[in-house]
């Protein structure tokens, strides 16, 4: 195990509400034990999750995310999902490009019969970020400069 | 008209016809850089409604992709250009600009590929520093959307206060969000004329960002925008058979 | 200031096994906005749902948060009760703490901490809520029947005896179809016509049904209940009023040498035709693309023999305006003709035919009066050769599905060939046999076992003549791949159903989505088999797949049923989360940009252009608008549209971002 | 005033050691962009010499372009508010162009003089600047016309001008004076620094704007001045002597901070009310504003024409929009 193994990481979970917020509720109803670490926002649909929410959400504490819906074709609305692909295609490969750390989202799709693959997907995501630890990229990016130099000046 | 005139500090600078007198002072040369559609979204320009314009060939791009967008319905547009040949062009329909467009679709610059592929060979936390670094510099004038002509939103989203989803102070996370929106939004959209990497009074090569996105748009579903003029946006459709290899 | 009421439920001890219940109320009441919480053995029991209202009374509480099961099981109940208290029903929402926190979870401090956050998030949810009310949409009760093949009539039919106003329109000059071609129907062998134009008949009689032939859609818009159609009445050049379908019109036109549809090309017709002789109406019209005085200003003979002065060549294209309240599409299918296949010879062999051919020269009304002979000389064939699947089921035609009527009407054409001439030979080439429908595989038994149709499974590669006969080279799967060369008389193809060539048109304007073979796309591949994205709109028919005639007419009398429960009331209510474009002081009007690109991601068209005016009436900004009575609150269009011009009621920007910070304990 | 003198040799030792003593040393930094910009350097390596004009000025560390004004976290459901306006390190702005270094006297008396705001205060009081006089000048460059000149000590605590072997030394404050090592700076100069200076084309004078742009707010010009003006604030923040801003609270009910951040009269939400209107409606108004506000208002307000002549929102202008060319035609009629 990671020396992080004790932390316990925030993983917020944007998921549809026909698909993967009822695998979710599958898997209560049939006891499927998973990490307390997730929490979950229910949408109507994947393709209403707006990239602006996952940036917030990190931006806000979340060590990590899970974007989770329909299969490709089961979308309730029929293409929202779709819709929802081509962004994330999109917005991912746009953070990779800044380098932002994409490791920390997962994207997935998990239906209203999933409930194991929706229990088997947060514990894996648990684990994941907890080896990665708490994330810590965005902290440190807000300060004054002078004020740094400062400090470092006056420690030497 | 809008087109271009000399100025004392040497760059052309756009200017602004009213009376047939005045058409002498227009000039154009290589150095006409500027993106002039960008004004037909002022609205002391567009009270005009009959407009000509003096474009480059990333400003007929523009037009072509904002003609798809449904801007420009209540103006009477015509548009003039110089060739590789220096010959003056007049295009009295959107359809010869559009067909013009596509018979001399550009590449991007030397200088750009060199930029993305530097960028492209770094680590991803060499990247991350690389942009951060950038992104603190940003003062958050918004001049790279003051001369985008795809930023033409009456209220940005940046000016949305309920709630508000951009930090507006210009601290780098504020930044970030800002420039990952801006990119997002014109994914698909722009037209790659570099004008906001041009402009930008601290130096961010911004238009890296969006000429990356339609890259990848263009390599995953085939999209240009400023293509056509019935549109070719890659976000607002899809296919069943879109590919990705990371959604478990 | 928010006043909002935190009910914590135990669910006996489902929830406080392992959520420490009392905390989380407790956690509850020191949120933000936060009036009152409590703690209950059953939320949802009568004196659980008595606790509420007497709270929402009590604390004056302006709204409600419930943490309980999932909102799927008991959101309806909690909101009715929040009602029943006074608050708007839209103001109560529900904390998911046993499917999602205590089934799942050990009895922790975590557990009991994620309990908090998800109240927290809930919380805040509720603070940003707007009260919301069911959106209420008049229906015109006048039903679109579009086609008027099986599917239609039956629809039309249905719709009518229900009491309501249909009206039918049909593009060619009369109802009936592809069914009214069809010789004997799988799996009874009974006269098609026989049992079809009865119903084409009450359907021209019906007093409910107003029917429009030679006619065409020509627009829609609208939503559903409130459908304006424009249709286009094509020039018939033939008083429909007057005429008494004499006939002597079509016996002087000089023009004779017309391939004939309704026999699939095997005989003539006149330039002033009526399509068959069970046609309704069977009243004639004229083809102004070949008639001679169309053409040429010249002849002239049907207007001199018209013993009532019905002709008239100077009659226009007609528009009429509809009031609709929902439509059924029924535009029904095409197939592919015999010269799609290169190796069966492009259609050049006259003896090489399609299924539909068949079906008119078995027919007892067909060219041959039921007599199956070889197009080319009028013998009797001796062997026959029948292939199914040609096209189907083929990647390299670009048709990869399963045309799914042939396996049995291979079948079928195999044994009348074999009732009409006993000692013929049938051969059928097959990849598989699918008859699955009730009777079907008896049939097909029947044809192997009573009327000797020999059963070859293998595709054949090439077909070419000598000396007068067809030679038809194909494999036997069966027999060790061995090549089959038979001299056959006649060649059947059982060709691929298609979209018709105009369907992707006539989607387009009734605004409905398509697959990429042009068939029209069900709403729901399973739950809405026979609802389109646009609602009000129902398809029936072969128009949205291949379907033999019992398939159809289920479909049709489904999709007449959903329009029969649309029109039992006066107001059709909607629930309320749905998009809606902001609007603010001018001279902004809507920080909507006007883009239209939404327009596009809307999976139900539910997005319009709207012109702002002046008093004036100048234009003074274009918008998208949402039509309430169409969106279905999916919410693409908002997280799609860049400076949130957009927004979803019940799960508003606001709303969500507030969720989200809540959740991670920054809520603002 | 005394005047001294340097040897180029000393004046990286000088330098570090102004770094060594704990100080922030603020200079020019030559960035991959090509631009030099204002940064907290650690030694005098990392200082570009070769430059017309810093891509910004120097007002940032007086008047950052976000401040942090306070910061606030609920506890047991009170607010405990702090302010780390004590915070502020002893700063020197090293190589600043005189038109930058009398920008300070605009920005000294904008902040202080009426209701003193205690923020610039502090940061003003310790901030020392050390300009360098301009020995280049490109055609956006105006200090002559708005009465300076590239030469002129007025705002610097120390003027130094670059003579080859030695640079020319003004100083004059006693700020100035105190950092000053005598070890360095011990010769009085030899000749004048006048030759080294470089020649700055005057555009226009003072006495001739200061009559007529009474009237310029009529003027038809406006109009035709600023349609090529697209409305981003990229002139009022390379400005250095801009002073608008904008207060914005970031945070939650939780905990959270109040920032002052640099804004711009040019934007078209700057005057925009809650109701939907907006007195300046149009960027003709705007732009008008900005310039009249310099020439003008500020004459009238605090005595100080606010325009320096540094010509940074020339060189900035995605439209290439020329503040003397615009001045010059709005009062000419």
């Amino acid at each position: 195990m990671h020396p992080m193994s004790e932390f316990e990481p925030k993983i917020v979970a944007f998921v549809c509400n026909w698909c993967t917020y009822a695998g979710a509720d599958l898997a209560g109803t049939s006891r499927t034990q998973y990490a307390p670490s997730v929490r979950i926002v229910r949408f109507p649909c994947t393709g209403r999750i707006d990239f602006m929410l996952l940036m917030k959400a990190f931006e806000n504490g979340a060590d990590g995310i899970i974007v989770s819906g329909c299969h490709p074709n089961d979308c309730h609305y029929t293409s929202g999902n779709f819709h929802a692909r081509r962004r994330w295609i999109i917005f991912r490969s746009l953070l990779d490009f800044i380098g932002f750390d994409t490791d920390r989202i997962t994207f997935s799709w998990v239906s209203a019969a999933e409930g194991k693959k929706w229990a088997t997907l947060v514990n894996e995501v648990t684990e994941h970020i907890q080896a990665k630890g708490p994330f810590t990229d965005l902290d440190k990016l807000d300060f004054d400069q002078l004020k740094e130099q400062y400090d470092e000046t006056i420690t030497k | 008209m809008i087109g271009f005139k000399d100025a004392l500090t040497k760059q052309p600078v756009p200017c602004f016809i009213e009376k047939a007198s005045d058409v002498e002072q227009l000039i154009y040369t290589k150095e006409c850089k500027n993106n002039l559609s960008v004004y037909l979204h002022k609205p002391e320009v567009r009270q005009a409604k009959k407009i000509g314009l003096l474009a480059n060939i990333a400003t007929l791009r523009a037009l072509v992709q904002l003609i798809s967008e449904n801007q420009f319905w209540d103006i009477e547009l015509t548009v003039l250009t110089v060739n590789d040949q220096d010959e003056v062009l007049v295009f009295d329909t959107m359809e010869k600009v559009e067909t013009y467009v596509q018979a001399n679709f550009p590449d991007y610059t030397v200088e750009e590929i060199r930029l993305l592929d530097y960028l492209e060979s770094l680590s991803r936390e060499e990247r991350w520093k690389y942009w951060t670094d950038q992104f603190a510099n940003c003062i958050k004038c918004y001049a790279c959307r003051a001369v985008c002509p795809m930023c033409y939103c009456p209220q940005c989203t940046v000016e949305c206060n309920q709630p508000q989803w951009i930090k507006l102070s210009a601290q780098t996370t504020g930044n970030l969000e800002w420039h990952t929106m801006r990119a997002m939004h014109l994914a698909g959209r722009c037209i790659n004329c570099s004008e906001c990497g041009r402009i930008c009074p601290v130096g961010i090569p911004i238009h890296l960002l969006t000429i990356r996105m339609n890259q990848d748009l263009f390599r995953e579903f085939g999209t240009r925008s400023g293509y056509a003029l019935k549109g070719d946006y890659a976000l607002n459709n899809f296919k069943p058979e879109d590919k990705e290899g990371f959604i478990k | 200031m928010a006043r909002i009421g935190v009910f914590i439920c135990h669910c006996g001890e489902n929830i406080s096994a392992t959520v420490d219940v009392a905390r989380v109320a407790e956690e509850a009441s020191k949120m933000p906005g936060v009036a009152y919480a409590m703690d209950y053995k059953y939320m949802c029991s009568d004196p659980g749902q008595t606790k509420i209202i007497e709270a929402i009374k009590e604390y004056k509480l302006t709204g409600i948060v419930v943490g309980a099961c999932s909102p799927r099981m008991h959101e309806a109940t909690f909101r009715k009760a929040a009602e029943k208290g006074g608050i708007n029903p839209f103001l109560c929402e529900i904390a998911n703490l046993r499917e999602h926190i205590s089934w799942v979870h050990p009895r922790s401090e975590a557990t009991t901490k994620k309990a908090i956050d998800i109240v927290r998030t809930i919380v805040n949810k509720v603070r940003q809520d707007t009260p919301l009310f069911p959106i209420k949409v008049p229906v015109t009760k006048t039903a679109l029947v579009i086609g008027g093949g099986i599917a239609g009539i039956q629809a039309a039919l249905d719709i009518a005896n229900a009491g309501h106003q249909v009206i039918m329109v049909e593009k060619s000059p009369s109802i009936g179809g592809h069914m009214s071609q069809l010789s004997e129907t799988f799996p009874t062998l009974d006269c098609s016509q026989c049992i079809l134009t009865p119903r084409m008949v009450e359907v021209a009689q019906h007093p409910n049904i107003t029917l429009h032939t030679f006619a065409e859609v020509e627009s829609v818009s609208g939503f559903v209940g409130n459908f304006d159609v424009k249709v286009r009445l094509k020039a018939r050049s033939v008083d429909l009023s007057i005429c008494t379908g004499c006939g002597a019109c079509w016996q002087k036109c000089p023009s004779k040498k017309i391939p004939d549809e309704f026999n699939a090309g095997l005989s003539f017709r006149t330039a002033i035709y009526s399509p068959f002789p069970q046609a309704v109406p069977n009243k004639p019209v004229i083809d102004r693309a070949i008639c001679t005085w169309f053409q040429k200003q010249k002849c002239g003979h049907c207007k001199k023999v018209c013993p009532v002065g019905a002709i008239n060549y100077d009659t226009e294209d007609e528009f009429i305006d509809l009031k609709i309240g929902a439509i059924v599409t029924a535009t029904g299918f095409d197939i592919k003709h015999t010269d799609f296949f290169p190796e069966y010879g492009y259609g050049e062999f006259k003896d090489v035919i399609d299924g539909l051919q068949f079906e008119r020269l078995a027919s007892a009304s067909g060219p041959t009066n039921g007599e199956i002979r070889r197009p080319s000389d009028g013998q009797i064939p001796e062997k026959i050769v029948f292939l199914a699947c040609s096209g189907s089921r083929d990647k390299a035609k670009g048709i990869e599905y399963c045309s799914k009527i042939c396996c049995m009407y291979t079948a079928k054409h195999a044994m009348l060939y074999k009732h009409k001439h006993h000692q013929g030979n049938a051969y059928i080439f097959y990849m598989d046999i699918r008859s699955s429908g009730k009777n079907y595989d008896e049939f097909v038994r029947r044809a192997v076992e009573e009327d000797d149709v020999r059963y070859i499974r293998g595709r054949v590669s090439r077909i070419y003549e000598k000396n007068g006969k067809l030679i038809v080279k194909g494999v036997d799967t069966l027999m060790n791949s061995e090549p089959v060369e038979i001299e056959a008389d006649m060649v059947v193809l059982a060709t691929a159903v298609v979209a018709n060539p105009d369907a992707e048109s006539v989607a387009q304007k009734m605004h409905i989505s398509y697959d990429k073979h042009h068939f029209f796309a069900e709403a729901h591949p399973k739950l809405k088999p026979v609802e389109t994205n646009t609602a009000g709109i129902m398809l029936a028919g072969a128009c949205q797949s291949a379907k033999d005639i019992p398939d159809a007419v289920s479909q049709a009398s489904a999709a007449a049923s959903k329009i029969i429960g649309l029109f039992s009331t006066d107001v059709m209510t909607r629930e309320p989360v749905v998009a809606v474009v902001n609007r603010s002081m001018p001279p902004m009007f809507t920080t909507c940009t006007g883009c239209l690109l939404c327009m596009e991601v809307c999976p139900y068209h539910a997005i319009e252009r709207e012109e702002i005016k002046d008093r004036t009436g100048n234009v003074l900004k274009i918008a998208a608008k949402v039509n309430a009575g169409l969106c279905q609150g999916c919410g693409t269009c908002v997280a799609f549209c860049r400076n949130k011009s957009i927004d979803l009621q019940g799960y508003t920007n606001l709303q969500m971002l507030s969720e989200v910070m809540a959740l991670l304990n920054k809520p603002f | 005033m005394e005047i001294t003198t340097i040897t180029s040799e000393n004046i990286p030792t000088f330098f570090n050691n102004l770094v060594k003593s704990g100080k922030v040393l603020v200079a020019p930094v030559l960035k991959q962009s090509g631009k030099v910009f204002f940064e907290p350097v650690q030694s005098y390596d990392q200082v570009s010499t070769d430059y017309i004009q810093t891509a910004f000025s120097a007002k940032s560390v007086v008047f950052p372009k976000v401040e942090e004004l306070f910061s606030y976290v609920r506890k047991e459901g009170d607010f405990t508010i702090t302010s780390n306006l004590t915070d502020v390190p002893e700063t020197v702005v090293w190589g600043l162009r005189p038109c930058d270094s009398s920008a300070f006297n605009y920005l000294t008396d904008f902040f202080l003089k009426e209701n003193p705001d205690a923020y610039f205060k502090a940061r003003k009081e310790r901030t020392t600047l050390i300009a360098i006089s301009c020995e280049k000048a490109d055609a956006a460059c105006f200090c002559t016309s708005v009465g300076l000149n590239p030469g002129s000590t007025t705002g610097s605590d120390i003027l130094l001008t670059d003579m080859g072997a030695i640079f020319y030394a003004e100083i004059s404050t006693e700020k100035g004076k105190a950092i000053l090592d005598p070890a360095f700076f011990n010769d009085s100069p030899e000749k004048s620094k006048d030759e080294y200076l470089a020649k700055v084309e005057t555009r226009f004078s003072m006495d001739q704007i200061k009559e007529r742009i009474e009237n310029a707010f009529e003027s038809a010009e406006w109009k035709h001045e600023s349609m090529g003006c697209l409305g981003c604030g990229a002139c009022a923040f390379s400005c250095p002597t801009c002073t608008c801003f904008d207060i914005q609270d970031e945070g939650t009910t939780e905990s959270g901070k109040r920032l002052r951040c640099w804004d711009a009269c040019g934007f078209g939400q700057f005057t925009k009310h809650a109701s939907g209107h907006n007195p300046r409606p149009n960027q003709t108004a705007r732009r008008r504003q900005r310039l009249m506000h310099k020439f003008k208002y500020s004459v009238e307000n605090l005595g100080i024409v606010s325009c320096v002549g540094c010509g940074r929102c020339i060189r900035v202008c995605p439209a290439h929009l020329n503040i003397f060319e615009n001045i010059l035609n709005v009062t000419e009629a």
